[in-house]
């Protein structure tokens, strides 16, 4: 089975497939020729420079790689190739598995205004908005006035924040429409941009869905995913801490009938607005997502288990009511970003890796000591997880898996989670996607007396002992006379005397 | 001498404390008195403080002369530490604040510029917003961090630039006409 | 709260307290001054030299931090003091909290042929042999001719296989009283040995228990522990892969009445030997076990805040029927010695350490990148534990995060244990406490062509480079004039020509 | 140069290998050809090398000229290479097989000797128990590797050895009369 992929993802696959007793292969770049993925599986091969350009997204280069090791199935992860009808149709017609869901359905979800439709016919909430790709700024800001502001632009291949914009008032339609078609353009191939209304402070909840071959269908309950900064999601929770029983049925539902629509098959993910008591259909993410962990710690399933039984013609392994629910989990997105200085992307090299554990934390990481952090692929170095008895219970778990995470040399996430985590409206699960605009406090300067007395003396007792070592330094050279003779013949002054 | 005391002028965010080393574990910060003990731990940045048995978890990096960058729960700070005749030099020459701010825009990382929103005689408020540079497929916004006049534009779009490279330069406004 | 103890269990304890909001306080000989445990607590503590006999073991300097820091409670972990009656009553006498057994409860099981006239007397069925320590190697001989051979010598203070001997003439039972007396004497401070019938091949089976202040004890199902060398365990999983259901609650049942027969509180392991269908009682642990890992994967349960809750006088959470029973867990102990060299303890320091992830994958360790290993404590670096839906699924799953394990700088148990996983009979759940013993090919060379292949091709090409290396060295040196120069005139030789 | 190839004899297990490294990527091991590709991976020895695409992760240690210790698995191997000149050498002086035994017992860890159960002139059959170590708390049994007759018995009960001390002195069996 080859991964098409890299970083924690690969590593996740990889460790799945071995438990399956399949032999696993993997692909790297040029930066990634050490990374953790490469290690873990049974073969690895080289396909390109560091750009995913001409690694990663090279469809030729990856089948050609499977033909060579003889690959029987691909798994794309998710990013990169795995929401590409073409890639799954390429992958099939060499004569391997695509573990995903067919390319029809990939591609009727992929079309964000076409899965807007076929939601729509289903019986799925939808936003209000337009159902086919805007053609110029001049459409845009008509279609915007028509759903009412504010509104969204989102690129119709897109997905992850990236070409999405949102808009207040008619006369900044121009600027964010190109701004978004160019994101689009660069992120996925493809400039066509839509419009949606844009909910205020809406939750992000998500439904995993999960299809077999001979139509059945499950979900596995939901995600609050509401903590983001720019559409990127940096911490999910399962269950949805204010969702009732009654909603959870419903929402989980929507998602099957979702799902079902497209003659889904294989994990995905049916991502919804909730506002006011309502919920809107937004996307669905038709691979496995970044934030899977949760669902399987509060499940007991092995979601990539699921997938390769799903993609070998297996029925699920479990009926709907027998899907457990235990406890509560947490995954907080450590990424190479520094979250006190704007979100900047961060770079360097991983000096020091100290990972927690103890019972009920995870670790799905990318990374290794030694690793080189660059600016070619997502920031995602790895997903700290936790699971707790309650809700309560899981966030003092997590707090302590962060306080003992420990990585040197590149600027991380964690410091910024480490306060939401203790925030009282989030402890309250008073969430909304706009969690972290509306809690500017987070990125204040807060230093501790004690912790800012240790900082000043940690400072001190530094110098003070460089500057004793340097000072023994200097006298052990001088009690060796040819030091000095040496250096001043080199610099052609008179020998000192020793 | 390991008997002694030795008297540091300590800088954090800005403001100077005194930290007094010795005699023996002891440490005192601005008066307040500490037993304390500092051990490298790990592989290679990390440290082991204990202050009057108070556990702390650092990071500590050598960062040029006096300086330390010192990271604790995942934050990076920058202290200063000069010994009594350096911080005395400094009063005196009223530099206690550190380097003066240079009045350009720097590329806060590698990308790729995507558009310079300003022109050369402009005049921007803090805030507007001054270059887009793209990396890690994001497009990231740059803004101006206090009013100023536009001096010169030294990149222009589709260019690659590296970290710390200087985009704009400006006329403070305290300094134009 | 105070934690009496080091390592990877200190660690354990801190966390748990942690996550209930609880203080920690952690002590430290000078070996330990970077260790975890020191890292992880709030506050910590200087308590002397490295042996343990003047840091871990001296119950004055313990009482005194405590007090110096305003302690509440004392956790004492396993090893070390945890099974001292006396550290136990002065704690308590300290006006602090013990979380543990009442010193009678520990001081009942603690003589272990005290403990064997109790539970004989609870109705828990007991091995043949002596119920008072011996008072020479005449006496030993003599009891164990009553007993029928083989018999076994075993510390009365004991515990973990230190100041045991199994002897199967007569002939050899004097020297082996003197050793096991020996060895007793300097583990436990108590010289007392007692004899029992030693049972061919048995299987070591363990139940959890606990109990709180108001009468109420559970079991928490067995744990399998079979596989050992020299009466320290190796390897251990939850549940047993071969008792029924009716033996597991049989069992179980015992073990409760043993726990009631002391008038037990908190967490204990009543250990009993199975053989040929019937069980039979071997000791308690009055402490939490090094394995308590596997009991919680399976249960879900967290076993040391069930310690804290009890000892603050809170009932247990669940009545035996709502104590849950999901999948299968097992649990490599990683210590360093080096199995293919007659486990001799090894020692050096750690200069990698490479942690496996991914789902039902738990590390509870207690060293970190620069930890020195001495021999001042016990082997255990950490414990490495995996759950999966089934026995096979751990398997697998532990199989996979072992290869992904690394700790360079000293040799450890973990390649051996990974042989143990694939191994044919230990697969099938063919277990006994000779396991090791019968299985000598577990321990032979047997490297794969690949994989020798392997070794040849790297060591080759990092000779290689280092020659290649040195050339280059050479000639940029050669190309700097001044440095011959400077060899030269220090060597006193004519200088050679650039 | 990098193009060319160089044969080196390598040695594991007392077996000797012929390793031809180029040109190239291409490594020949007795004949068996490879693609290998070697990069370092981790903070200190860790070494990630592909062949044909088979992944294996290593760490490799240098243990003096030509020799390396190699760990796989969490197994440590020794591995000698020697250029071909030095291998020819080594074949003429009949060294292959590497250093011979010495005729005696090391302490193979620090700790304390509990007993010597052989006296200088005993004969010992390869299996006897030679002497009994404490290490970590246990009682560790050394016991003799081949027959031989005791020549020298250099420790005493209660001592305190290092790690590889010399504790018995063998005459082999062979040597004796």
């Amino acid at each position: 089975m080859l991964v098409a992929n890299r970083g924690e993802i690969a590593a996740r696959v990889i460790r799945g497939a071995r438990e399956l007793g399949i032999r696993t292969i993997a692909v790297f770049s040029e930066a990634d020729r050490t990374s953790p993925h490469v290690l873990h599986a049974d073969e690895a091969y080289a396909i390109g420079p560091a750009p995913a350009s001409e690694s990663y997204l090279a469809v030729d280069k990856l089948l050609d790689v499977a033909r060579r090791a003889g690959a029987v199935a691909v798994h794309p992860g998710y990013g990169f190739l795995s929401e590409r009808g073409d890639f799954a149709e390429a992958v099939e017609q060499a004569g391997m598995t695509f573990v995903g869901p067919p390319a029809a359905a990939i591609r009727a979800m992929g079309d964000k205004t076409e899965a807007r439709r076929r939601m729509r016919a289903a019986g799925v909430p939808v936003v209000p908005g337009t159902d086919s790709p805007l053609a110029s700024s001049q459409e845009a800001e008509e279609a915007a006035c028509e759903a009412g502001f504010p509104v969204v632009l989102k690129a119709s291949a897109g997905g992850g924040g990236k070409g999405m914009r949102v808009v207040r008032t008619a006369n900044e339609v121009g600027d964010a429409f190109a701004a978004a078609a160019r994101e689009a353009q660069a992120a996925f191939g493809d400039a066509s941009i839509y419009v949606e209304r844009f909910l205020e402070r809406p939750r992000h909840i998500e439904v995993q869905v999960f299809a077999d071959r001979r139509g059945n269908v499950v979900h596995l309950f939901e995600r609050e995913c509401s903590i983001q900064r720019r559409h990127q999601k940096l911490l999910e929770e399962a269950p949805s801490p204010l969702l009732g029983p009654g909603e959870r049925e419903r929402i989980g539902e929507a998602a099957v009938r979702a799902a079902r629509a497209v003659e889904y098959v294989g994990a995905g993910t049916v991502e919804f607005l909730y506002h006011g008591g309502e919920f809107f259909f937004l996307e669905m993410n038709t691979r496995l997502q970044v934030e899977h962990p949760v669902t399987e710690m509060i499940t007991g399933a092995d979601l990539v288990e699921w997938q390769f039984r799903v993609a070998s013609g297996e029925p699920l392994p479990l009926r709907q009511e027998e899907v457990p629910l235990h406890g509560h989990a947490i995954e907080c997105r450590i990424t190479s970003e520094s979250p006190f200085e704007g979100f900047l992307p961060a770079t360097g090299v991983v000096r020091e890796l100290t990972l927690p554990g103890g019972p009920g934390v995870r670790w799905d990481g990318g990374i290794a000591v030694g690793a080189e952090i660059g600016l070619h692929y997502d920031p995602l170095l790895g997903k700290l997880v936790a699971h707790g008895r309650d809700r309560a219970a899981a966030v003092r778990r997590m707090i302590g898996a962060l306080a003992e995470l420990r990585i040197g040399g590149v600027s991380t996430s964690a410091p910024l989670l480490a306060r939401v985590l203790d925030e009282p409206d989030f402890l309250a699960g008073r969430l909304s996607t706009s969690y972290l605009d509306d809690h500017a406090e987070l990125f204040e300067d807060d230093l501790s007396e004690s912790r800012r007395d240790a900082l000043l003396v940690a400072a001190a007792l530094l110098e003070h002992r460089r500057r004793r070592e340097r000072r023994v330094r200097r006298i052990t050279r001088e009690a060796r006379p040819f030091a000095a003779w040496r250096r001043s013949l080199l610099f052609g002054t008179a020998p000192a005397t020793p | 001498m390991t008997g002694g005391e030795t008297r540091y002028a300590v800088a954090l965010s800005g403001k100077q404390h005194e930290v007094v080393i010795g005699p023996g574990d002891a440490v005192t910060v601005d008066g307040r008195r500490y037993e304390a003990s500092l051990a490298s731990a790990g592989a290679a940045a990390g440290h082991s403080l204990l202050m009057n048995g108070a556990s702390h978890d650092l990071l500590a990096r050598h960062a040029g002369p006096g300086a330390w960058e010192i990271e604790a729960d995942g934050r990076a700070f920058a202290v200063e530490v000069l010994d009594e005749r350096a911080a005395a030099v400094r009063r005196l020459s009223g530099a206690a604040k550190g380097p003066r701010s240079v009045p350009s825009l720097k590329a806060p990382m590698p990308g790729l510029v995507v558009r310079i929103t300003v022109a050369p005689g402009e005049t921007v408020a803090a805030g507007d917003r001054v270059a887009i540079i793209e990396a890690m497929k994001m497009e990231n916004e740059l803004r101006a961090a206090a009013d100023a006049c536009v001096a010169k534009v030294l990149v222009s779009p589709g260019q690659a630039v590296e970290k710390d490279q200087v985009l704009v330069e400006f006329a403070n406004q305290a300094a134009a006409p």
